[in-house]
């Protein structure tokens, strides 16, 4: 290797170092105020907590209904993935394999949607699912989560289903397949990198919705995480050590799955970015 | 029924839950709030009828909705330029190959898997110009959120941070298709790596870059968690953008009517920068698919 | 069972992209439609299979009317130019796919797929998965996806396109092997006209959406119907040369390149002379050396060596002629040589139509 | 195998679905009526559910169901924008920050409360606080627990220079100055206040404004911006920044717990907060435990201190199915021993004036006698329904002023044309 090799690996490993703590720094920041002892959370220095002091987790994870956020979140992302592709799916296929009139429109209609402020549709929304009789209760959540993770799951789906060679779509027709069948023999499984990707992003996507989430729940029956943690500030009192403590808990079973899957993502998004 | 007309309603049918859940979920509130900016909604003037464009007129003479579009122009305009540049740079070094690439790819997502609601709490606790960490790290002691000039390049730095990882993993997968060899020609061909940056991957990555950019627009201009909880607005309503704006005037003072105009308008910008882009990306395509 | 098609029609948009007014694919045929790219012939496949719905038009298999019947129950096995292997299943999961599908018992299946396979030679491959084939393997499996089906038609799109030459000479023969095997109908796209040629008992040649010859090889390569037809087949490809026709009291003559041939009687010639044009397939092109007197007088341009044969480019008044000789006959770059063309092996085409033009004399 | 996984998880879907669907059910006619109360987050509202039982024991015929909303006032009031707007009956009971009474009772969304609940009950409860839950001739809720704006000061280092406690600003100024005068050398500042571009704002200034005699808004109708009184307070506000340096100029990103943890970390001489802070400031960690000193907030010679009164109001859902219950849960909640609780286990102010003389009370908490002033003295903010809009209008004048980007006279003059626009527009 020579001088000038070495010196532009460097280069690029100094800028690499720069960006990881760029995007680490708020991370390690959060996690040392939420270790912090209470009095001195409005001081620096000290920079580092000394000591150290769970009191901050150990009030959140004991705080009354924690818990049961925690899982309402869980089955609201997991439930919303789910049901996004449910819809999504068959649309997505619609869209990308067989001539649907008005292809282009059916997809700039839906990105439309997605461009409509949140607040603005907020609150006709919820006029809609009081009369539904779904208020208050983790469907009104995920229904609505679904539906707005839809035109990102429809459009990157599209993109998949886009990719995989027309060939063998015909040849599960002629081997017999509806389109069910090449649904879920050919084009589910062909897709998967994909709908790894596109789960995972509708997952954190529904883990991480405050507006919708804060406006269609009422109680700890349905309330999800971002919720809860809004719901950690007194009327004037912010408890800032449990609100850091609150995020990083929030924060570690998205950090989980993209660490697992951050290989999926980039090799599912590569096949749907490139079309567009 | 014919095999073939069978075979279209088919494809229909496929589409029809899709259709229906959106229509129901996202059409009619946004076809409700249309109806709403029609109208002078007043519940604390007890005022309720149908006024035309009467609230759009208004809209033009408003001196916060204009300075509120200034402020969400410049928003977008500088953190989705500066995303993009970010996003660039990182996908380019992630692209090397390297020990502990996988760990490096994982660690700049992070704070793409942090809610905005909670982004902006971390940010604000950085920000906070008596025990914030960041004028403990640069020694300085910048009124970051306070001060009229820093408060939006505050929020701007903000949604760079959380957003980046975005922009960089889709502009990663845009040049993770680049084939190899074009790279090996133009270096017999005698391109340097700026050259061959130039030449190769901009034009080649343009499509990705448009997608990212309509994304990140509409995003962007839609800005609202964020500054909420960072500034409120303030300082004299310097970071005030059409959405906060938006939601002051439905929530805080109950101009139903009018609020929702502001929103509705706010739409229309957003929808008109992206039929642009979308413009500019189909000819992009069409470029390339010529090549 | 024949396949009858009748008053076949697909539009796309604006565009007409197929238009048969009637075939009939006889039982057990081994048919092949060829042509250039955008001809229509790959629509053809897949209106037969019903993967395109006609516009107009009727396919009949036997009594049986297809149109209305799903891919799946028009009794088709498709052969795809990229295999269509599913990438997830292996080998024998891919076989087995179709008859799973059509929810034949376990125990049969297994034995079709053991059966197909050992007679494919691919049974040491069975566990295999797609990527992990070779092309010539991943065309085996493919065939043998088609065979275990056992069904009344066999389409091929263009099946052989993606493998290097000698392979496909092989391929080429098994195929012919099968079919001999197999007894059933095969419909066969491609562009390749030496693989029709070769292949098929009959072919169609297609352009621009419909049929300008239906015969069989014998037959398009030495009676082309017109000149599109007679400049698809042969290689190299037949000469063109401008030519006047005219109609004497002494017979028939063409005026080519100076020389006036006589070729006999001409069935109806209404004016005394007409523009045509000559086809001289370059096989038909006979070159003797200057010392001749017979003949035109040449002088051989390039030299390009295939194998036993020398392709000659000559050229008469400036327009080049193409002619194939014995690679040991020894000419030169250079070289003056006389060319001569045997009457009866000139096809005449209309200047006008590009129809052939048929000698009454040489018709037999 | 994969379509199998596949459809065993949408069975599971339907299974959740149907699971939780069953939850829903029709109360039967004997069973008792349920009460929805839904209030937010207050300091140590555990206590509160303990008064609720006594109150559900009271009247075995009612049970109440709260449902708590986040304290930060805007994600509470749009909330119940969103809900009253749209009629919903699923709560009866509701916490109202004072300045949204008025609003709420004019939009037709509160019940009338004035003859079940009687003067008499009415009479020991704070009579400003109780003056914003009139709109006409009507009663549409009642004071719960109130709120003012208090000082808090260094005892410690203001008995080191033999100073007393401020009376009115330039006493306060000059207190500050001369104690970071020889204090110099630590991170001391002078005075800490709510500079932020909110609501927290407009009640800071307030305090300045009408500490000078000057007003917001005369008669709920006129606006009294740009009379001299208020620009006066306007630029004594902006000269602590700028001239005086007594206030920092981060005061613009200040709200009340900003302000607090730098008063908390003994980094500032005064602050202007509620009083909430108290019981942290004297926690055992705080630095500044036992050194703090309450008063009332400060004026301007010839002028009386008017704190700006905050607070919680009760008020029953107009679409109630419930009217009767919900009232009767209304007026247990003002009554005498509710409000000794209420100030004793919630740690709020109660609404009771009577309460503070109670002995009980007294002993509990000792700093009440330095904050009962500050509650006998505050006044509202201009109680009419567009209070909230005038509000809009005023907070980024007033941080225009704080931030120094704009002079009182000009930030006013603007904020006053826009507040007169709106009063003729309606």
């Amino acid at each position: 290797m020579d001088w000038k090799q070495l010196l532009r690996w460097l280069a690029g490993g100094l800028l690499l170092g720069l960006f990881v703590s760029f995007a680490l720094g708020p991370f390690i920041w959060q996690l040392i105020t939420a270790l912090k002892p209470a009095g001195q959370l409005a001081q620096l220095p000290p920079l580092l907590p000394a000591p150290p002091t769970a009191q901050h987790f150990v009030a959140v994870l004991g705080a009354p209904g924690f818990l049961r956020v925690a899982a309402n979140s869980v089955f609201v992302a997991v439930t919303t993935m789910l049901l996004a592709f449910i819809l999504g799916v068959p649309a997505a296929y619609a869209l990308a394999k067989l001539q649907v009139g008005g292809r282009q429109v059916i997809l700039a209609a839906l990105l439309c949607f997605s461009m409509f402020p949140a607040i603005a549709n907020v609150a006709p929304l919820y006029l809609l699912f009081i009369h539904l009789g779904i208020r208050d209760s983790v469907f009104a959540v995920v229904i609505t989560h679904s539906v707005f993770a839809l035109p990102f799951t429809v459009w990157t789906l599209t993109n998949f289903f886009q990719e995989i060679p027309n060939d063998l779509y015909r040849a599960a027709r002629i081997d017999g397949c509806s389109h069910g069948g090449i649904l879920r023999h050919v084009v589910l499984p062909l897709a998967m990198p994909g709908l790894v990707s596109v789960g995972l992003l509708v997952f954190i996507f529904s883990w991480n919705e405050f507006l919708y989430s804060f406006t269609l729940t009422a109680t700890e029956r349905s309330r999800t995480l971002p919720v809860a943690i809004a719901l950690f500030a007194g009327l004037h009192e912010i408890p800032w050590g449990e609100i850091a403590a609150a995020a990083i808990l929030a924060t570690i079973p998205t950090v989980v799955l993209v660490f697992l899957f951050q290989r999926r993502i980039i090799s599912g998004l590569t096949a749907g970015a490139v079309k567009g | 029924m014919t095999d073939a007309t069978r075979e279209r309603l088919g494809r229909y049918a496929l589409l029809g839950p899709a259709a229906l859940f959106v229509a129901g979920v996202a059409l009619l509130p946004v076809l409700f709030t249309l109806w709403l900016s029609l109208r002078r909604q007043l519940p604390i003037f007890g005022v309720s009828r149908f006024v035309g464009f009467e609230n759009y007129r208004f809209l033009l003479e408003d001196g916060r909705f204009w300075s509120a579009s200034a402020h969400t122009g410049y928003f977008v305009l500088f953190s989705v330029t500066l995303e993009l540049a970010l996003g660039l740079g990182i996908a380019l070094l992630l692209r090397q190959r390297f020990p502990g690439r996988g760990v490096a790819c994982a660690l700049v997502l992070l704070p793409w898997a942090v809610p905005s609601v909670v982004a902006a709490r971390f940010w604000e606790w950085i920000f906070n110009s008596d025990y914030g960490v960041l004028n403990y790290l640069l020694g300085t002691s910048v009124n970051w959120l306070g001060d009229p000039r820093w408060a939006l390049p505050a929020a701007i730095l903000a949604d760079v941070w959380k957003t980046t990882p975005f922009v960089a993993l889709l502009l990663l997968a845009g040049l993770q298709v680049i084939p190899e060899e074009l790279y090996r020609a133009a270096r017999i061909d005698g391109a340097n790596s700026l050259q061959a940056f130039r030449r190769i991957t901009l034009p080649l990555l343009m499509p990705v870059i448009l997608l990212v950019l309509l994304f990140r627009t509409m995003d962007a201009a839609r800005i609202f968690d964020l500054i909420f909880v960072l500034t409120g607005g303030g300082p004299a309503n310097r970071t005030e953008t059409l959405v906060v704006y938006a939601y002051k005037l439905l929530y805080r003072t109950l101009q139903f009517g009018y609020g929702s105009a502001v929103a509705v308008t706010t739409f229309l910008f957003i929808l008109a920068l992206s039929l642009a882009y979308l413009r500019i990306f189909r000819r992009a395509w069409r470029m390339r698919e010529d090549r | 069972m024949d396949l009858d098609i009748t008053n076949l029609s697909k539009q796309f948009k604006d565009q007409m992209a197929v238009q048969i007014p009637s075939l009939t694919i006889r039982q057990g045929e081994f048919f092949t439609f060829v042509g250039p790219s955008g001809s229509g012939k790959s629509t053809i496949l897949n209106l037969i299979a019903g993967l395109e719905q006609p516009s107009t038009g009727l396919l009949r298999l036997g009594e049986r009317l297809l149109n209305d019947l799903p891919p799946h129950k028009r009794d088709v096995a498709f052969v795809f130019q990229s295999y269509a292997l599913y990438p997830h299943l292996t080998v024998s999961q891919n076989l087995a796919f179709p008859l799973e599908l059509a929810h034949i018992p376990r125990e049969t299946i297994r034995h079709r797929v053991q059966e197909v396979s050992s007679s494919l030679g691919i049974a040491t491959l069975v566990d295999k998965r797609p990527a992990q084939l070779s092309g010539g393997e991943r065309q085996r499996v493919a065939l043998g996806r088609a065979i275990i089906r056992h069904p009344h038609l066999f389409l091929f799109d263009e099946p052989l396109s993606n493998l290097d030459a000698p392979l496909r000479a092989q391929m080429r023969k098994e195929l012919r092997q099968l079919h001999q095997r197999l007894n059933t109908t095969f419909i066969y796209v491609t562009h390749d006209q030496e693989e029709a040629l070769s292949l098929s008992d009959r072919i169609a040649v297609m352009q621009a959406g419909r049929i300008q010859q239906c015969d069989s090889p014998r037959a398009v390569y030495g009676q082309p119907a017109n000149r599109f037809v007679a400049s698809f087949f042969g290689s190299p490809p037949m000469n063109f040369f401008p030519a006047e026709l005219q109609a004497s009291p002494e017979g028939t003559f063409v005026q080519l390149a100076g020389r006036r041939l006589h070729i006999g009687e001409l069935s109806p010639l209404s004016p005394k002379t007409m523009a045509v044009t000559v086809g001289i397939r370059p096989e038909d092109v006979r070159i003797r050396r200057e010392s001749a007197s017979e003949g035109w007088p040449m002088r051989i341009s390039h030299l390009e060596l295939h194998g036993g044969q020398t392709y000659l480019e000559l050229s008469i008044e400036g327009l080049p002629l193409t002619a194939v000789e014995r690679a040991d006959a020894g000419y030169r770059p250079g070289e003056e040589v006389r060319a001569t063309v045997g009457v009866e092996r000139l096809h005449l085409f209309d200047a006008q139509t590009g129809a052939r033009l048929t000698l009454k004399a040489s018709g037999q | 195998m994969r379509h199998k996984v596949s459809i065993s998880s949408l069975a599971l879907l339907l299974v959740l679905l149907g699971v939780t669907c069953s939850q829903y059910r029709a109360p039967g006619p004997n069973e008792p009526v349920t009460l929805v109360f839904k209030h937010a987050k207050h300091p140590r509202y555990a206590a509160l559910s303990q008064l609720i039982r006594q109150f559900e024991a009271e009247n075995p015929a009612i049970r109440v169901r709260e449902e708590i909303l986040p304290s930060s006032t805007d994600e509470q009031h749009q909330f119940y924008v969103i809900n009253l707007a749209a009629r919903a009956d699923d709560f009866d009971v509701l916490d109202m920050d004072i300045i949204w009474v008025p609003e709420f009772a004019r939009a037709g969304w509160l019940l009338p409360l004035d003859p079940s609940v009687t003067p008499a009950e009415l009479a020991p409860l704070n009579p400003a606080a109780l003056r914003a839950d009139w709109l006409g001739k009507r009663l549409y809720a009642v004071p719960w627990f109130v709120d003012a704006g208090v000082l808090y000061y260094r005892k410690d280092l203001l008995a080191k220079y033999g100073l007393g406690p401020p009376r009115t600003y330039p006493e306060l100024l000059e207190t500050a100055r001369t104690i970071l005068g020889k204090e110099h050398g630590s991170h001391l500042v002078g005075f800490v206040w709510q500079g932020m571009q909110y609501e927290g704002l407009v009640c800071a200034a307030l305090e300045f404004i009408r500490g000078n005699g000057g007003e917001l808004l005369h008669d709920g109708k006129n606006p009294a911006l740009t009379e001299p009184a208020t620009l006066e307070a306007l630029a004594f506000m902006n000269g602590l920044i700028r001239n005086y340096k007594v206030t920092p100029p981060l005061v613009t990103t200040l709200n009340e717990e900003a302000t607090r943890n730098i008063f908390q970390s003994g980094r500032a001489v005064f602050m202007r907060n509620w009083p909430y802070a108290w019981r942290l400031l004297n926690q055992p960690d705080s630095p500044v435990a036992g050194r703090v000193g309450i008063t009332v907030v400060p004026h301007f010679p010839g002028h009386a201190s008017v704190p700006t009164m905050g607070g919680f109001h009760l008020g029953v859902n107009i679409q109630s199915r419930h009217k009767a219950e919900a009232i009767a849960l209304v007026r247990f909640m003002i009554r005498r021993s509710a409000q000794k609780e209420v100030l004793l286990k919630l740690g709020v102010l109660s609404a009771d004036t009577g309460v503070y003389r109670d002995p009980e009370v007294q002993q509990a908490l000792p700093f009440l006698k330095d904050v009962l002033p500050a509650l006998e003295q505050a006044q509202p903010r201009p109680v009419t329904p567009y209070y909230l809009m005038i509000s809009q209008i005023v907070q980024p004048e007033l941080s225009a002023v704080v931030a120094g980007v704009r002079t009182p006279e000009r930030a006013m003059r603007s904020a006053d044309q826009q507040i007169r626009h709106l009063l003729e527009a309606q």
